[in-house]
C-alpha cells in the first residue's frame, strides 16, 4: 500500500458517509421541488440517522443486527478495497458479499415481508450484477488491467469505447441505488405492497446501520462511474453528478415495475448494450 | 412443488388508506388465493337512525365517508324527500349537483393520486393532490369545510353561493383546474411505466362484471354503461352528459373511466353554472317520514343505495345504505386471482375502495 | 325526478325459483337487506336491469330466521348475507364463503334484532 | 513407484474384507484404518512427487497389461450379467458392451494395440486428484458407516446390502486412482468402466422402482462414454501409433485431434455434461454417500480431469471453443435450473453439472490462465460439494427432509449442523472462499480472450448466487425454540466427515494462495496471485470472514425483544397471525422458484437438443 | 440529543374514521402542506415510526390492532389522536359497536379536535408531540 491509496482509503471512510448523507438530502431536495414541495433540509439524513441511532433497539431476535453490522463492514471494505486501488472484480464482489449479507440479515429477521423483501433482493442481485461485473470486464478490455488505479489512470477515455456498457450499467445502477421504478426489495417511502420490504423488520440502531451502508454504497457506485473517465477526474465527477441526477429524474418520473420486467429488462440491456457493446469492440476495431 | 407463502394484507397496510383485511396466498408472487376479510371499522351507524331524529341522520350519512360525503348527504335526504313528498327548490337541487360534481372530481383526483401510490409513482401522487387542493379551495370557500360539509339537509341546502362568484370566480377557477387536470391526465393514460402497471392487470371481464354485481367506474371499465345519474334524480334531469365506458376491462380502463369522468364533471359543473334558475334553497320540512324507499344516487365509487322506511316517528325504523365498495369486494376477489403480489395494491385501489362506507 | 320501484312479497319456499327466474332475466344483485318489524324481519332481494329496479321480500317469522343461501345462485349474496347472519342473526345454509360469525367482530350478538333497543325507543 | 502403486492397488484390500464384514464395528474399524492409510498415503504421494513436475514410472512386464486385459474381459461379462433382466426392446444397452469391449480386447489380444511401457505418470494434476481422492473420498467413505446404519433403521423395506455398498466404494477408490495415473488411454479405460460399474451398483441400490430404471439409464449414459471413448482408442492405436494420453497430446493438433474429441466426449459425458445431464440428475436416488463421492467429488471430476488432459489439444481450436462452449451452456443452464428445484439434492446435482460446465469451459480455452482456475475449481468443489451432499443426507435423516423449504429456521433447531451447511454453502459461492475466487480467475482469465465468454459465467454466477443465498437465507432463518427433533443422534463416523470437510473447505480457502503457487504455478506456469494487491486484499478478505462469529459471539445490551410485523393481526403465537376468517391462521413463505422461465418443463429439452446440435457440429468441424 | 425533533416518523392508522380525517392526514404531505420541511415521513411500518397518528374511534374489533401497532413501536414514541372521533368517539360512540376515543386503549399524548381535523391542526398537533417526544427521550436516556 502506498501513502497515496492509504490516505484515500482514509478519506473514503471519513468522507464517504457525509458524501453520502449529503447526496441522500440533496436528493430528497431535489425530489421535492420535482413534486413541487419544498423538501427538507440538506442535512435531513443525518438527523434521521442520528435519531434512529437514539431508539429502542427492538428486535424480532438477536441476529439481525449482527447481519447488519457485517453488511455494514463489507460495504465499507469493498469501497475501501475501491479506493486503495484492488481489482476492481473483487471489489465487486465484496459488494455481492455484503449484499447477501443485508439478505440474510432480512431472512433472519423471518417475518413474512421481510421475507418476500429478501427473495425480491436476491431478483435485484440477479438482475444488476452481470452488468456491474461485465462493465469491470469492458473497463479491463480498455485498459487492459482490472486495477483500479490503473483504470483511474489511463491514457484515454474508457466511456468513448464503452459507451453502451456506461449505459447499461447507469440503468443498472437505478436497481442498486434502490431507485423507483426499480425499488422493488424495499422503498424510500412505504407505498408499496411489502410495506419496507427487507427492512421491515429493522427498527432504530439497525435501520441507521443501513442508512448509512447505502451512503458508503451509493459513493461507491459513482465512484465507478468516475472509473470509465479514466484520468479526466473532472469530467468524471461532473459526469457522476449527472449521472445522479438523471437517477433522480427516472425515480420521480416512473411507477414502480414488477419484477419480470426488471429482470427481463436488466438482463435485455445488459445483453444488447453491454455485450453487444464488448462485441462491436472485439469485431469490429479488434481491441 | 414449491411450499406456498400465506401472508396477512393488512388491515394496517402502508398502501391502504384504510383497514382492510386479506389473506394472500402466493406461489412465488402469483396470488393463488385472497380471502377478504372486512369489518375493522364497522360502527353500526345505521342504528343511530333510532337515537337520532331523522334531519340529524344527514348528518351521520355525510360521516359514512370523508370522501363522497355530500353525495351521501344528498341520497340519503333524496330517500326522505320521496318518502315525506318534499319538493326540493330547484336552485338546490342545482346546488346539490354543482358541490356533488365537484366531490367527484376531488374524489377522482384523490383516488389517481392514491392508484399512482400504489403503483410506486410518488410524484405523479403528490402532483395529483396539488391540483386536488384546488378543488378543496372552492369547497372550502362554498361550505367551510374541506371533506366533510353538512350543507346538505333534507328539503335543501345550508348555504347558498352567490351567482356573481360561481359565474366568475369559480368557473375560472374551474378552468385552471381543468388547465392543471389535463396535464395530469396525459400522464395517467399514456406513460409507459403507468400503462405497464395497469394493462391486463386485474381483468374483469363484461360477463363477469355484470354478473358479481360491479358498480361505478368499475363496471363502467368493463364495457357496461351504468350510471345511476340517467335516472335523472335532482338536477340531472336537466344537464346532459354520456356515461364514460371502456372495453379493456383491466385497471387501465377503471383509471382512464375516472380520468374521463373528471373532465365530464367538469362539464356538468359548467351546465350548472349556466344553467342555475334563482330562488330559495330549501323548502321547511313539516311532519314525519311514513313509507319506504330505495334512493339510488351515483357516488363517484358508483351506485349508492339508500333503503328508509320511516313509521311516522320522528326517528326512521329503518335506515340502510349500500354502498358501493361492498358490491365491488366480489369482482375484486375475480380480479385478484392469479395477480402478482405487486399488482394486489393496484387491484384493490382499482375499485377505489371505500372501507369505512362498507362496513358503516 | 323519482323512478318507479317494484316491491314483490315472495314466499320462503319459492324463494330459489324467483330468484333463479330474476337472475335468468339478466338482473344483478343489487343488494340484499332486512328490516325489523312487528311480526319478525321482511328481508329485502333487490335487483337491477338497466335501471329497472326490482326488489323480492320474503317475510320471516320472528321464532323461525332461518333462509337458504342463493350464493350458488348470484355468488356477491355471501357478503350479503353473512352481513344478514351478523346483524340479524338470521341463520343462512350453505354460503359460499362463511365466515362464521366473524364477518363483523363485535360483542353484540345480533345487534339490529335485539330487542333492548327496541324498548328504550 | 511405490506410493502409486500402494494407492492403486491397496483399497482392493478392503474393499475384498468389506465385502465379506457383517458387524458394523468391523466395518468401522476397516473403514477407519484404511483410510487412515489412503490419506497418509496420498499425502505422502503429494509430499514426494510435488516438486518433481511430470514423472513416468515404467514398467517393464506385460504382466500388468495382461491383467488389465483380463480385467477388461471380466468387467465385459459383469456388464453382460448385470444386463441379463433387460426388456428385450433394450438390447443396445448389451450391444454396446460387446462392441466397444470387442473391439478394444481383440485389438489388444491381436496385437493392434502398440506397445509402451510407460504406462503410469503423474504430476502435479494427479496429484490434486489423488489428495481430493484419497483425503475427501475417505472422509466420505468413514462418514457412510454411520449414514448407512441410521438408512437402513429408516427404509426398513430395503434389503441390507451395505457391505456390497461400502466395498464399492473401496473399489471405486481403486479405479479412480488408477485413472489418474495412467498414462495408457487403455488403462484409463479399464479403470473408467470400474467407476462406471461403481456407480451402477450404488444408484440401483436401495433396488425400488425408481432406482432400477434410473441406474439403468446412467448405465446407458455412460457406456457410450465408453464407447466414444473405445473408438477413440482404436483411432489412436491405428492411425496415431501410441496410446500413450501424454504422447498424444503433444502430438500435432491436426492428427490427433479426433481421439482427443472422442476422449472429450467421453470425459464430458461422465461429467455429466449436456446433453447427458440426465444419468446424474437420475442418480440423486442413490443413497446421500456416492451422491457425494461419486456425483459430485470424485468421478465427475475423473471426467474433467480427463478433458483437462486433453486441453493442449483443444486449445484454439475451433472444436475446443464448442466443448468450451457446451461447458459453458451447461454451467448457465444447469444454474438457471437449480433456481426451480426445491428439494436439497437435486439442487446440488444441478450445480454440480453447472460447476463441472465451468470446468469444461476452461479447460476448452486451455490457456494456462483457465487451466490454473480451472484446477482451483476441481479443488473447491470437490470439499465444497461433499460437505453440502454429507450435511444433506445427515439432515435428511434427521428431520426425514431433504427439502430446502423444510430446512427454514434449521439453525434453531440443529446449530451445528447449520453451520456446516453454512460453511459448504459460504464454500460454494461466497467471497472470499473458494469458489468465487476461481470465478473471479476465469472471469479475469476469459477477458482477454473474447467477449462471448465472461457473460456466461457472469450470468452463471448471477443464478448460483440467488439460489445459494436463497438456501443460505432458509437455513439461519431464526424461529426460535422449537420442539427437539427426534433425532438418533448423528453417530461419530458422521461428525468426523462433517467436521473434517469443513476444515478442509475452511484449509483450502485460507491455503489457496500456496496452493496457486505451489501446485498450480509449476504445472501451467502462470499464477494470478503474483500480483500484491491482490493478495493483500483477499488477505484481508478472509481476515475479514472471521469478523462475522466474533460478531455473533458479542451479546449486546438493551435489546428490546418484539414481534414480527403481521400487519397489526399478530396473535399470541407469532407464527400466527388473525386470519380473514376469524381464526388464527399460520403464516407461512416459500422461496421463490421463477418456474414461469426456469423450469424443468421450459429449458430442459431446448438444452439437450442445443448441446447435441453443438457436438455434431463440432465433430463435423474437424472433418472440415 | 434534538435530532427526535427534526426527524419525527410518522405511521397512520385507521381506527374506524370516515376517511376525511386520514385523507388530511394524507394531505399534509402533499405539496401544499409539505411536511417533509420539518423533516416528517409517512413511514407506514410501526417499527420505524415516532409519531402514531391514529384517526376514528375504537371498536372492538380492532383493539388489538392498535395496541399491536403500539406496542410494536420503539420508544420514545407520541401518540396523536387526531379527528373528534379520535379523541372522544363523536356521535359515533352512542354506535354499539364503538367504545370511544383511543385513549380508552392506549395512552394519548396529543388530542387533535376537528371533523375533519384540518391540516393545519394535524401538523400542530404533530409539532406539539415533538416535544413530548423529546422529554420522552430524555426519560429514557439515563437508564
Amino acid at each position: 500500500m502506498t501513502t497515496t491509496s492509504t490516505i484515500l482509503v482514509i478519506l473514503f471512510i471519513i468522507l464517504a458517509p457525509v458524501i453520502g448523507g449529503i447526496i441522500s438530502g440533496g436528493d430528497r431536495i431535489i425530489s421535492a421541488k420535482m413534486q413541487s414541495r419544498v423538501g427538507p433540509p440538506i442535512v435531513q439524513p443525518f438527523y434521521d440517522v442520528l435519531k434512529l441511532m437514539g431508539k429502542e433497539n427492538l428486535v424480532v431476535n438477536r441476529y439481525h443486527g449482527d447481519y447488519m453490522i457485517c453488511f455494514l463492514i463489507f460495504t465499507i471494505v469493498s469501497g475501501c478495497l475501491f479506493f486503495g486501488g484492488n481489482n476492481l472484480l473483487l471489489v465487486i464482489f465484496a459488494l455481492i458479499v455484503a449484499g447477501v449479507f443485508l439478505v440474510l440479515a432480512a431472512y433472519c429477521t423471518n417475518s413474512p415481508y421481510a421475507l418476500i423483501g429478501a427473495e425480491r433482493e436476491l431478483l435485484q442481485m440477479l438482475a444488476a450484477e452481470p452488468m456491474i461485473i461485465l462493465s469491470a470486464v469492458g473497463l479491463y478490455v480498455v485498459t487492459g488491467t482490472f486495477d483500479v488505479y490503473g483504470i483511474a489512470n489511463c491514457q484515454h477515455i474508457p466511456i468513448i469505447y464503452l459507451p453502451g456498457v456506461f449505459i447499461a450499467l447507469t440503468y443498472v445502477l437505478t436497481i442498486k441505488l434502490r431507485k423507483s421504478p426499480f425499488d422493488l426489495s424495499t422503498s424510500h417511502h412505504a407505498h408499496q405492497e411489502l410495506v419496507k420490504g427487507l427492512t421491515t423488520e429493522f427498527a432504530g440502531p439497525s435501520l441507521g446501520l443501513f442508512e448509512i451502508a447505502h451512503w458508503y454504497e451509493t459513493v461507491l457506485l459513482l465512484a465507478m462511474i468516475f472509473l470509465f473517465f479514466g484520468s479526466y477526474w473532472i469530467l468524471g465527477i461532473i459526469l457522476a453528478v449527472i449521472i445522479y441526477f438523471i437517477e433522480i429524474l427516472i425515480d420521480n418520473i416512473n411507477a414502480r415495475i414488477k419484477w419480470e420486467l426488471m429482470l427481463i429488462s436488466a438482463w435485455a440491456v445488459t445483453l444488447i448494450l453491454g455485450v453487444g457493446n464488448l462485441m462491436i469492440l472485439y469485431f469490429v476495431f479488434h481491441i | 412443488m414449491a411450499k406456498r407463502t400465506v401472508i396477512p394484507f393488512g388491515p394496517h397496510h402502508p398502501v391502504l388508506p384504510e383497514p382492510v383485511h386479506l389473506d394472500l396466498v402466493l406461489e412465488d408472487e402469483t396470488v393463488v388465493e385472497a380471502i377478504p376479510n372486512v369489518g375493522f371499522i364497522h360502527r353500526g351507524l345505521e342504528m343511530l337512525c333510532k337515537k337520532k331524529p331523522f334531519q340529524d341522520i344527514v348528518l351521520v350519512a355525510e360521516r359514512i365517508c370523508g370522501i363522497c360525503s355530500m353525495i351521501h348527504g344528498v341520497g340519503f335526504s333524496q330517500g326522505v324527500e320521496k318518502v315525506m313528498d318534499i319538493d326540493v327548490p330547484p336552485r338546490a337541487e342545482y346546488l346539490r349537483a354543482f358541490w356533488g360534481e365537484l366531490s367527484r372530481v376531488h374524489s377522482h383526483i384523490l383516488w389517481l393520486g392514491l392508484a399512482a401510490d400504489a403503483i410506486g409513482f410518488e410524484s405523479l401522487f403528490m402532483h395529483s393532490w396539488r391540483v386536488r387542493e384546488m378543488v378543496l379551495d372552492i369547497f372550502e370557500e362554498t361550505t367551510g369545510g374541506r371533506v366533510i360539509f353538512d350543507v346538505c339537509k333534507i328539503g335543501g341546502v345550508r348555504k347558498d353561493i352567490e351567482n356573481e362568484i360561481l359565474k366568475n370566480r369559480f368557473s375560472q377557477q374551474i378552468d385552471k383546474i381543468e388547465e392543471e387536470y389535463s396535464k395530469l391526465a396525459k400522464v395517467f393514460t399514456e406513460d409507459y411505466t403507468v400503462c405497464h402497471r395497469w394493462s391486463n392487470v386485474g381483468v374483469l371481464t363484461k360477463e363477469d362484471a355484470h354478473k358479481l354485481g360491479a358498480v361505478g367506474p368499475t363496471v363502467r371499465g368493463s364495457g357496461i354503461s351504468q350510471d345511476m345519474r340517467t335516472l335523472k334524480y335532482g338536477a340531472y334531469e336537466h344537464l346532459d352528459f354520456e356515461p364514460v365506458v371502456e372495453n379493456s376491462c383491466d385497471c387501465y380502463a377503471r383509471t382512464v373511466v375516472r380520468v374521463k369522468e373528471v373532465f365530464q364533471s367538469i362539464d356538468l359543473m359548467r351546465q350548472v353554472i349556466s344553467k342555475i334558475p334563482d330562488g330559495e334553497v330549501e323548502t321547511k320540512v313539516k311532519g314525519t317520514p311514513k313509507g319506504e324507499y330505495f334512493s339510488r344516487v351515483e357516488q363517484p365509487r358508483g351506485e349508492v343505495v339508500y333503503y328508509v322506511k320511516g313509521d311516522g316517528t320522528k326517528n326512521l325504523d329503518r335506515f340502510r345504505v349500500r354502498t358501493p365498495t361492498f358490491a365491488n369486494i366480489p369482482p375484486l376477489l375475480q380480479m385478484l386471482g392469479g395477480c402478482d403480489l405487486a399488482d394486489v395494491p393496484a387491484i384493490v385501489i382499482s375499485i377505489d375502495p371505500c372501507i369505512s362506507c362498507t362496513e358503516r | 325526478m323519482f323512478e318507479e320501484q317494484e316491491v314483490k312479497i315472495i314466499k320462503k319456499e319459492n324463494l330459489h325459483s324467483e330468484v333463479q327466474t330474476v337472475i335468468d332475466d339478466d338482473y344483478r344483485l343489487v343488494q340484499m337487506c332486512a328490516t325489523k318489524t312487528d311480526k319478525g324481519l321482511d328481508v329485502d332481494y333487490t335487483f337491477d336491469k338497466e335501471y329497472k329496479f326490482l326488489d323480492l321480500r320474503v317475510e320471516l317469522p320472528a321464532d323461525k330466521l332461518e333462509l337458504p343461501s342463493i350464493s350458488g345462485i348470484s355468488f356477491p349474496a355471501f357478503l350479503y348475507e353473512n352481513e344478514l347472519h351478523d346483524l340479524f342473526g338470521i341463520k343462512i345454509s350453505g354460503i359460499a364463503i362463511d365466515f362464521a360469525g366473524k364477518f363483523y367482530r363485535k360483542d353484540e350478538e345480533a345487534p339490529f334484532n335485539n330487542n333492548t333497543e327496541i324498548q328504550e325507543k | 513407484m511405490d506410493w502409486v502403486t500402494f494407492l492403486i492397488l491397496f483399497p482392493l484390500i478392503p474393499a475384498v474384507i468389506l465385502l465379506f464384514t457383517k458387524s458394523v464395528q468391523l466395518q468401522r474399524v476397516v473403514v477407519l484404518v484404511s483410510s487412515a492409510l489412503i490419506i497418509l498415503g496420498s499425502v505422502g504421494l503429494a509430499c514426494n512427487y510435488m516438486q518433481a513436475g511430470g514423472t513416468y514410472l515404467p514398467i517393464s512386464s506385460g504382466f500388468f497389461n495382461g491383467l488389465v486385459i483380463l480385467g477388461d474381459i471380466v468387467l465385459a461379462l459383469v456388464f453382460l450379467y448385470v444386463c441379463r433382466k433387460l426388456p428385450i426392446k433394450k438390447y443396445w444397452i448389451p450391444l454396446m458392451v460387446v462392441i466397444q469391449y470387442g473391439m478394444v480386447v481383440t485389438a489388444d489380444l491381436t496385437g493392434g494395440i502398440p506397445e509402451t511401457n510407460r504406462y503410469l505418470y503423474i504430476d502435479n494434476l494427479s496429484i490434486v486428484m489423488a489428495l481430493i481422492i484419497g483425503v475427501v473420498g475417505s472422509l466420505i467413505a468413514v462418514y457412510t458407516v454411520g449414514y448407512m446404519q441410521h438408512y437402513h433403521e429408516q427404509h426398513k423395506e430395503i434389503k441390507d446390502r451395505r457391505c456390497t455398498f461400502i466395498a464399492a466404494i473401496y473399489l471405486f477408490f481403486f479405479a479412480m486412482y488408477g485413472i489418474i495415473f495412467s498414462n495408457s488411454i487403455t488403462w484409463i479405460y479399464f479403470f473408467w468402466e470400474i467407476t462406471t460399474l461403481c456407480s451402477f451398483i450404488m444408484i440401483g441400490y436401495s433396488r425400488k422402482e425408481e432406482a432400477v430404471h434410473n441406474s439403468f439409464r446412467a448405465l446407458w449414459m455412460l457406456l457410450l462414454g465408453g464407447l466414444a471413448f473405445s473408438v477413440g482408442i482404436m483411432y489412436a492405436a491405428n492411425y496415431c501409433g501410441t496410446i500413450e494420453l501424454q504422447k498424444l497430446v503433444t502430438m500435432k493438433q491436426s492428427l490427433v485431434i479426433f481421439p482427443i474429441l472422442l476422449l472429450c466426449f467421453a470425459g464430458m459425458n461422465k461429467a455429466a455434461q449436456f446433453p447427458f445431464g440426465g444419468w446424474l440428475l437420475g442418480a440423486m436416488v442413490a443413497p446421500t454417500p456416492s451422491s457425494a463421492l461419486l456425483h459430485s467429488s470424485t468421478m465427475v471430476k475423473a471426467g474433467v480431469y480427463l478433458v483437462l488432459r486433453c486441453s493442449p489439444i483443444l486449445q484454439g481450436t475451433a472444436s475446443g471453443a464448442i466443448v468450451a462452449f457446451i461447458g459453458g451452456t451447461s454451467f448457465v443452464m444447469c444454474s438457471a435450473l437449480a433456481i426451480s428445484q426445491s428439494k436439497g439434492k437435486p439442487i446440488l446435482a444441478y450445480s454440480t453439472i453447472a460447476n463441472l460446465g465451468l470446468i469444461v469451459l476452461c479447460a476448452g480455452i486451455g490457456t494456462s490462465f483457465t487451466l490454473w482456475a480451472a484446477l482451483l475449481l476441481i479443488i473447491f468443489h470437490a470439499v465444497a460439494k461433499a460437505l453440502m451432499f454429507i450435511s444433506v443426507g445427515t439432515v435428511d435423516h434427521q428431520t426425514g427432509s431433504q427439502d430446502v423449504e423444510d430446512m427454514h429456521g434449521l439453525v434453531s433447531r440443529m446449530p451445528i449442523l447449520t453451520f456446516t451447511m453454512l460453511i459448504g454453502l459460504g464454500g460454494m459461492f461466497l467471497a472470499p472462499f473458494g469458489m468465487l475466487i476461481s470465478k473471479w480467475a476465469v472471469i479475469e482469465a476469459l477477458a482477454v480472450r473474447n467477449p462471448v465468454y465472461p457473460p456466461i459465467v457472469i450470468f452463471g454466477g448471477s443464478l448460483m448466487l440467488f439460489f445459494w443465498t436463497k438456501w443460505m437465507g432458509t437455513l439461519i432463518s431464526v424461529v426460535g425454540k422449537q420442539p427437539p427433533i427426534k433425532a438418533k443422534g448423528i453417530g461419530f463416523d458422521e461428525w468426523l466427515g462433517l467436521g473434517g470437510l469443513s476444515i478442509l473447505t475452511i484449509a483450502a480457502c485460507v491455503g489457496f494462495p500456496w496452493i496457486g503457487h505451489y501446485w498450480i504455478q509449476p504445472l501451467y506456469g502462470w499464477n494470478p496471485m503474483l500480483s500484491e494487491r491482490i493478495e493483500v486484499s483477499v488477505a484481508l478478505m478472509l481476515g475479514l470472514m472471521l469478523l462475522p462469529p466474533l460478531i455473533f459471539a458479542c451479546r449486546w445490551k438493551r435489546l428490546v425483544h418484539t414481534e414480527p410485523y403481521l400487519s397489526g393481526l399478530n396473535v399470541e403465537n407469532k407464527y400466527e397471525y388473525l386470519g380473514s376468517l376469524g381464526a388464527p391462521r399460520r403464516w407461512s413463505f416459500g422461496n421463490y422458484y421463477i418456474n414461469k422461465y426456469f423450469s424443468e418443463a421450459k429449458l430442459f429439452k431446448g438444452t439437450i437438443i442445443g448441446t447435441t446440435l453443438l457436438w455434431i457440429l463440432m465433430f463435423f468441424m474437424e472433418n472440415l | 440529543m434534538g435530532y427526535f425533533a427534526k426527524s419525527p416518523w410518522l405511521l397512520h392508522y385507521d381506527g374506524s374514521s370516515c376517511n376525511g380525517c386520514d385523507i388530511e392526514v394524507l394531505a399534509c404531505l402533499m405539496p401544499k402542506y409539505d411536511v417533509e420541511r420539518f423533516g416528517i415521513i409517512n413511514t407506514g411500518n410501526p417499527k420505524h415510526a415516532d409519531v402514531f397518528l391514529i384517526t376514528g374511534g375504537i371498536n372492538t374489533q380492532n383493539i388489538d390492532v392498535v395496541k399491536n401497532i403500539y406496542n410494536q413501536m420503539g420508544e420514545p414514541k407520541v401518540v396523536v389522536a387526531v379527528g373528534t372521533c379520535a379523541t372522544s368517539g363523536h356521535f359515533f360512540s352512542e354506535c354499539y359497536n364503538i367504545i370511544g376515543g383511543v385513549d380508552k386503549v392506549i395512552p394519548v399524548d396529543v388530542y387533535a379536535p376537528g371533523c375533519a381535523a384540518k391540516p393545519e391542526m394535524i401538523i400542530d398537533a404533530v409539532v406539539k408531540g415533538l416535544g413530548i417526544l423529546e422529554e420522552k427521550k430524555k426519560k429514557m436516556s439515563p437508564k
